[in-house]
């Protein structure tokens, strides 16, 4: 205790210097902090958004549908079965039926896919109420980016071609009457949305659908057969991989700015030892082991990274706390490979993240100021006092 | 290559006579071109975004399940070979000397860039035994009159829910047909011009596609000769014969 | 008196030796931190860019109208004048000439009959001609799983879970059936030479890679292609010299109102990689700046280090009747020697250290569940011009100002006690 | 060995390296030192005087012969047992005072007794009560840097005093100080040496120093050269 009363007083002595160090290890958490804050942030928001806009609380796939596999869409769709029949009746679940179809912007074909779904649903976040608008042809749902594609805007009338379930070509004007703004491209790529209703109707397949949203936090869910349950493991398997990789990247630029920062505590303490001989003689003189003096010069190092974390905390909260209410601005720019990715991040600082740094922090400071305070034992205390080492 | 297919079909369905009831006319339209088999040159004239092009080719049909066709012109279509069967198609390529079946999403992909796609070619265009037909007006086309007629399936699965046919009441030869989807839009349109006599039979020397969904020109037929009631051999219609 | 203080220097270990390690140390962090951000957040830029962007692009106007379709029969015509126009005009670019198309592959049975089929996105480049840099651009040695890159015509890179998916073993011979530039069936025949993995699940659903030359003969696009893609021969995006590119290049071709009139599009125009690319500057510029102060704090420190050392030095010179100022001159001459060859120890240690990781990368896959390339387990820095000269900013200054501050000591002294404390040692 | 005898030098010699050959600062140094003396080494500069209150402050190690220091040889004591004695009785007074800048004057007093690790209000008794010896009761809170040289070797000797060590060794004590300061802090000091009959212990060459020692010891080339006791 005696030891961090005497660093503590030596630091705040030191003035100045003590001080832009502390800056320094604390710029270093901050960053670190901040960068895992907005590492963390996506990958909570790109899952929010995935979860709230896509995927609910899990899916169920028919057993043959594979979205990656056009084909599949021929065959990969069924009647509900009775338990998730019940579980939409009581709108804990919506079913979507997906087809492919054609539409013809500007006299262009191009291949997309037709979803189906309740408008009435609340089960994810778009707009497909919007379906229920009175209009004499069918209504119509695209994203921003389908928008963008194809330059259709509100009210735009298209032509649409699909197939019915026997194979009967059908072709009609839908009505865009609604655009919605998704940060998840899969939804949107490529793809119209209409009514459950009407799509059964267009292709005459009955009751039929292909996949199934679950609603958020349904926790038990029956196995059902013919048709898989698709978990958050499998759903956010890309993301996951994604995070973890941006991770990896960052922590090289920790390591980097952490290294800088404890050159300069190491620099410092070799100052602060040299110029403090004649101290370190003294306490030498006054009692205390030279192993005493080691111990007190490296505390007083490693009292920097006591004070950063608490400068960091100063300075650094509200930052943080601004940017974390404001949101870091996002680029789309790997948006076209299909990730999910806001164009504001709402970075979310993670305790753990944090106390690990802080430690990591102040052991490693430790550590610097240990290495040129060792130097103490192996001094003379005469010549300490005298201020003669070299 | 489908347009062909379909105007032979046609030809085969519409009889000579002209007479005011829908069955009779088709009847009278599938007298006119109640041909066994055809064999026959066709000059095909796509128009795309880069102006048109015209490929040849020699077709060989029976029926309205069997086809055959070869391409002579250009080079680079030249011995590329074409083969259906019922609801099957292939297709032999000499530079790759392979057979391909054409399944899937190949099928919704347009035939040489023209106004067909290879799914509009696997249609089975029996007109009289799957359609109803009523005779809904009268109208004048190419100074020639004619009985509108509609067409609509008499079962599920069809390619297209709705016809209309555009009938030289003199000659019971189409000059127009439409074809509409299930909710009435309008999705092909087929023009038959040069309208010529070929042993005791009238037929559309030129024939214009056109998918109305897309912008362009439309993709013209025209027949260069024309055989009708040959004897074809039956490996024609072999997968034999595409090697 | 130069050659005198570099004596000095380099007899006196201690006071030398500790400031330039931490001068150089400290440089070469910087250096290291600025080609590491330039590599790891240009990547996905970078990737883009090589993939498919180009730095610069040209294309024809109605294919601009409709990109996202990659549509081929908007191609550019007789490319080999606009190359050559453009080799003319802009020889510091690398122009080559890509090809992307989509189609189906058919893996035959023994019978040559369809055993199994699935559609994909075709990239066809130079990869025979090697002065290209295709290959390399398109790291094509890394992503091979199996295999080998096609050594001649005819041979063809499969995506792995392509040719999983469709059953298709090294050295089979596939079919590509698609349409050519013109809207005609083309049908051919290539030997599946390696598969590679991209780790881009988009892509790697279906990918061919195929040299230029096959795809021309299979696409009937003889003296054609769709793009036209521009690199700049540092492998980095320089946003203003594309502009500047792009509006020279779209000036000379303003009076071509055809749509297939040849237009240029930045990087920056496509994959909407405008953001990403204003991203980037931001956090490299706040972060070089973080570390210029970061590293100002800690080589004052060094500056002060060496200063104190030398209280007693110093001492002597002023009592031996040198003039204040000259000892402190000669002290800041001796720190703006330190700071020098410690900038350039340094920045030659974090260049170097960038070269190596920019060549070979640093292989965090491990960290990963799986490497891919949009998100490269390797990592790698990128040497950019500023890397050459950021770290002597710090290095000279910090070390300049720690000196100047330490050596005010100089004049705080009373001559009256330099005796004394001579007389101390 | 006597009872008051609390310090036995014997055949004391220091050789220092110096460059490839050694110096030789003390040789053949045989002195003892009773309780409550108040006693200095003189001599020129460089004749050994600091070295030898080193050792005897256990800073520094003979090189040949024995320092016994309240019974404990020099020669078996640990760097942590000498650290130990100088803690508990040793106290130091520098030329340059050596006070550590950032503490106050009470905090310099009281850090000895942080060492001893004795309680808050022990401390505070002993410190206040070591600062009344030396009067500087009205500037606990300063800091060294606002205090004269005179102030800073007063605050040293309570520093050195607080723990009413046996000896206190004061090395040059008053060479920054004025005529004025120094005949202060020389009567402060003899007059502690009275009440708490601490061994003094002086290395100097100052003649107001020497004129209120009780006993002196010349050093000439690290040899004795005197021995005396100076009646008074």
């Amino acid at each position: 205790m005696l030891a961090f009363k005497l660093a503590f007083k030596n630091l705040m002595g030191a003035g100045l210097r003590t001080w832009l160090n502390v800056f320094v290890l604390s710029l270093a958490l901050f960053m670190i902090v901040f960068q895992s804050g907005v590492i963390e942030g996506w990958n909570r928001q790109a899952k929010r958004d995935m979860i709230n806009w896509e995927v609910g609380g899990g899916e169920y796939w028919h057993e043959l549908y594979d979205p990656y596999d056009p084909l599949s869409l021929n065959d990969g769709h069924g009647n509900l079965p009775a338990e998730i029949g019940q579980l939409c009746r009581d709108g804990q679940a919506v079913p979507v039926l997906v087809t492919q179809a054609s539409v013809y912007p500007e006299g262009r074909m191009r291949n997309i896919l037709m979803k189906g779904i309740d408008p009435s649903q609340n089960i994810i976040q778009m707009p497909t109420a919007d379906l229920k608008v009175d209009s004499a042809v069918i209504n119509a749902l695209i994203g921003t980016r389908m928008a963008k594609a194809t330059r259709l805007g509100m009210g735009d009338l298209v032509t649409i071609r699909w197939r019915d379930a026997n194979g009967t070509f059908d072709a009609a004007e839908i009505r865009i009457a609604g655009i919605f703004h998704t940060n998840v491209p899969e939804i949107d790529n490529n793809q119209v949305w209409v009514s459950l209703d009407n799509l059964q109707k267009m292709t005459g397949i009955g009751d039929q659908v292909t996949y199934i949203i679950l609603k958020q936090g349904l926790i038990s869910v029956p196995t059902v057969p013919g048709w898989i349950h698709k978990g958050y493991d499998s759903l956010f398997m890309e993301i996951d991989t994604i995070i973890k990789a941006k991770g990896v990247g960052g922590i090289v630029v920790y390591i980097i700015l952490l290294s800088l920062a404890l050159l300069a505590v190491f620099d410092t303490q070799v100052l602060t030892i040299f110029r403090r001989q004649k101290e370190i003689g003294t306490y030498v003189a006054l009692g205390m082991t030279r192993w005493q003096v080691v111990w007190l010069f490296t505390v007083e190092g490693a009292m920097h990274s006591i004070l950063s974390v608490i400068a960091a905390a100063v300075w650094g909260t509200p930052i943080l706390y601004m940017v974390a209410k404001k949101g870091f601005g996002m680029p789309k720019g790997i948006e076209g490979y299909g990730l999910t990715i806001a164009e504001k991040i709402f970075p979310a600082y993670a305790a753990g993240t944090i106390i690990t740094m802080t430690l990591i922090i102040l052991i490693t400071t430790t550590i610097v100021s240990f290495i040129p305070s060792r130097k103490i034992a192996g001094m003379k205390p005469t010549e300490a006092l005298r201020g003669k080492i070299q | 290559m489908r347009t062909f297919l379909t105007l032979i079909t046609i030809f085969l369905m519409v009889p000579l006579f002209s007479q005011p009831s829908g069955k009779e006319i088709l009847n009278l339209i599938d007298k006119n071109l109640s041909a066994k088999t055809q064999i026959m040159t066709v000059k095909m004239v796509i128009s795309g975004a880069r102006g048109s092009r015209t490929i040849e080719f020699k077709s060989w049909a029976e029926g309205e399940e069997k086809a055959f066709t070869e391409y002579t012109n250009p080079a680079r279509e030249k011995g590329t070979k074409m083969l259906k069967l019922e609801d099957k198609l292939w297709i032999f390529s000499p530079s790759t000397d392979r057979i391909i079946q054409i399944t899937g999403q190949m099928l919704r992909q347009s035939v040489m860039g023209s106004d067909l796609s290879y799914e509009d070619m696997m249609e089975d265009p029996g007109l009289s035994s799957h359609y109803n037909a009523s005779v809904t007006g009268s109208d004048t086309l190419q100074n020639r009159k004619c009985w509108i007629l509609q067409l609509n399936a008499v079962n599920k699965g069809e390619a297209y829910e709705v016809r209309k046919l555009w009938v030289d009441q003199e000659r019971s030869i189409p000059l127009k047909e439409e074809l509409f989807g299930k909710s009435g839009k309008l999705l092909k349109r087929t023009q038959l011009y040069n309208i010529t006599r070929i042993q005791g039979r009238w037929y559309p020397m030129k024939v214009v596609y056109k998918d109305m969904l897309k912008t362009g020109d439309g993709t013209q037929f025209i027949i260069e000769s024309i055989k009708l009631d040959e004897i074809i051999p039956a490996t024609i219609f072999s997968k034999a014969s595409l090697k | 008196m130069i050659k005198f203080l570099i004596k000095g220097l380099l007899r006196d270990s201690h006071r030398s030796r500790l400031p330039l390690i931490v001068v150089a140390l400290g440089v070469m962090l910087t250096v290291l931190l600025t080609t590491w951000i330039n590599g790891v957040l240009g990547d996905s830029i970078n990737m883009n860019a090589k993939l498919s962007t180009g730095h610069v692009k040209v294309i024809t106007k109605a294919y601009r109208e409709s990109m996202d379709q990659i549509p081929v029969d908007l191609s550019l015509t007789g490319t080999q004048e606009i190359l050559s126009e453009l080799r003319r005009d802009y020889p510091s670019v690398s122009w080559v000439e890509r090809i992307e198309f989509g189609g189906l592959l058919d893996l035959p049975d023994s019978a040559g009959e369809t055993k199994s089929q699935g559609p994909f996105a075709g990239l066809a480049v130079n990869f025979f001609d090697s002065r290209s840099g295709e290959a390399e651009r398109l790291n094509l040695n890394k992503i091979l799983i199996e295999g080998q890159l096609p050594r001649g015509p005819g041979e063809i890179l499969v995506s792995h879970t392509f040719a999983k998916k469709l059953g298709i073993s090294l050295l089979d011979k596939v079919t590509f059936i698609g349409s050519t530039m013109f809207g005609g069936m083309t049908i051919s025949n290539y030997t599946v030479s390696g598969t590679i993995s991209y780790g881009i699940s988009a892509l790697d659903r279906g990918s061919v890679i195929m040299d230029i030359s096959d795809a021309r003969k299979a696409l009937d696009m003889e003296d054609a292609c769709n793009e036209i893609l521009g690199f700049n021969d540092i492998d980095y995006y320089d946003d203003a010299k594309a502009t500047e590119l792009m509006t020279s290049f779209n000036n000379n071709h303003q009076a071509d109102n055809n749509e297939f009139a040849p237009v240029m599009i930045r990087l920056r125009d496509q994959n909407d990689l405008g953001g990403m690319i204003d991203l980037m500057d931001g956090v490299v510029g706040i972060i070089s700046f973080v570390f210029i102060l970061v590293l100002s704090v800690v080589l004052w420190n060094a500056g002060l280090v060496g200063g104190l050392r030398r209280y007693g030095e110093v001492g002597l010179r002023l009592a031996m009747g040198e003039e204040k100022g000259h000892v402190y001159r000669s002290m800041i001459a001796e720190s703006l020697f330190i700071g020098i060859s410690g900038s350039i120890i340094g920045s030659a240690a974090g260049l170097a250290l960038s070269y190596l990781l920019q060549q070979k990368g640093l292989d965090l896959s491990g960290a990963m569940q799986n490497a891919t390339m949009l998100m490269p387990g390797v990592f790698r820095t990128r040497i950019t011009t500023e890397a050459y000269y950021i770290g002597f900013i710090p290095g000279i200054l910090a070390t300049l100002i720690g000196t100047m501050l330490s050596g005010i000591g100089i004049y705080r002294r009373q001559t009256a006690r330099l005796f004394k404390e001579l007389q101390l040692q | 060995m006597n009872n008051s005898e609390i310090i036995n030098v014997k055949d004391l010699t220091k050789r220092f390296p110096m460059g490839l050959s050694e110096f030789t600062a003390l040789s053949g140094i045989n002195l003892t030192f009773s309780k409550g003396e108040f006693s200095g080494v003189v001599g020129p500069s460089g004749s050994g005087k600091t070295t030898l209150l080193n050792i005897i402050g256990l800073l520094d190690n003979p090189s040949d012969g024995d320092a016994i220091i309240l019974g404990n040889s020099s020669k078996d004591l640990s760097p942590g047992k000498a650290a130990l004695m100088r803690r508990r009785h040793m106290g130091f007074i520098f030329q340059t005072y050596n006070l550590l800048p950032v503490y106050t004057v009470f905090e310099n007093t009281e850090f000895p007794l942080l060492l001893l690790k004795m309680t808050s209000g022990e401390r505070e008794k002993a410190v206040h009560e070591a600062l009344e010896w030396v009067g500087l009761t009205d500037k606990i809170k300063s800091r060294p840097a606002q205090l004269s040289g005179g102030e800073c070797q007063r605050v040293a000797i309570a520093r050195a005093m607080v723990k009413h060590p046996e000896i206190v060794l004061a090395d040059e004590p008053t060479a920054n100080l004025d005529a004025d300061n120094s005949h202060h802090i020389l009567k402060t000091m003899e007059k502690l040496n009275n009440e708490l009959k601490t061994t003094f212990i002086f290395a100097t060459h100052d003649d107001k120093v020497i004129s209120y020692l009780k006993r002196k010891i010349t050093l000439i080339d690290g040899k004795v050269s005197h021995d005396e006791t100076v009646k008074q």
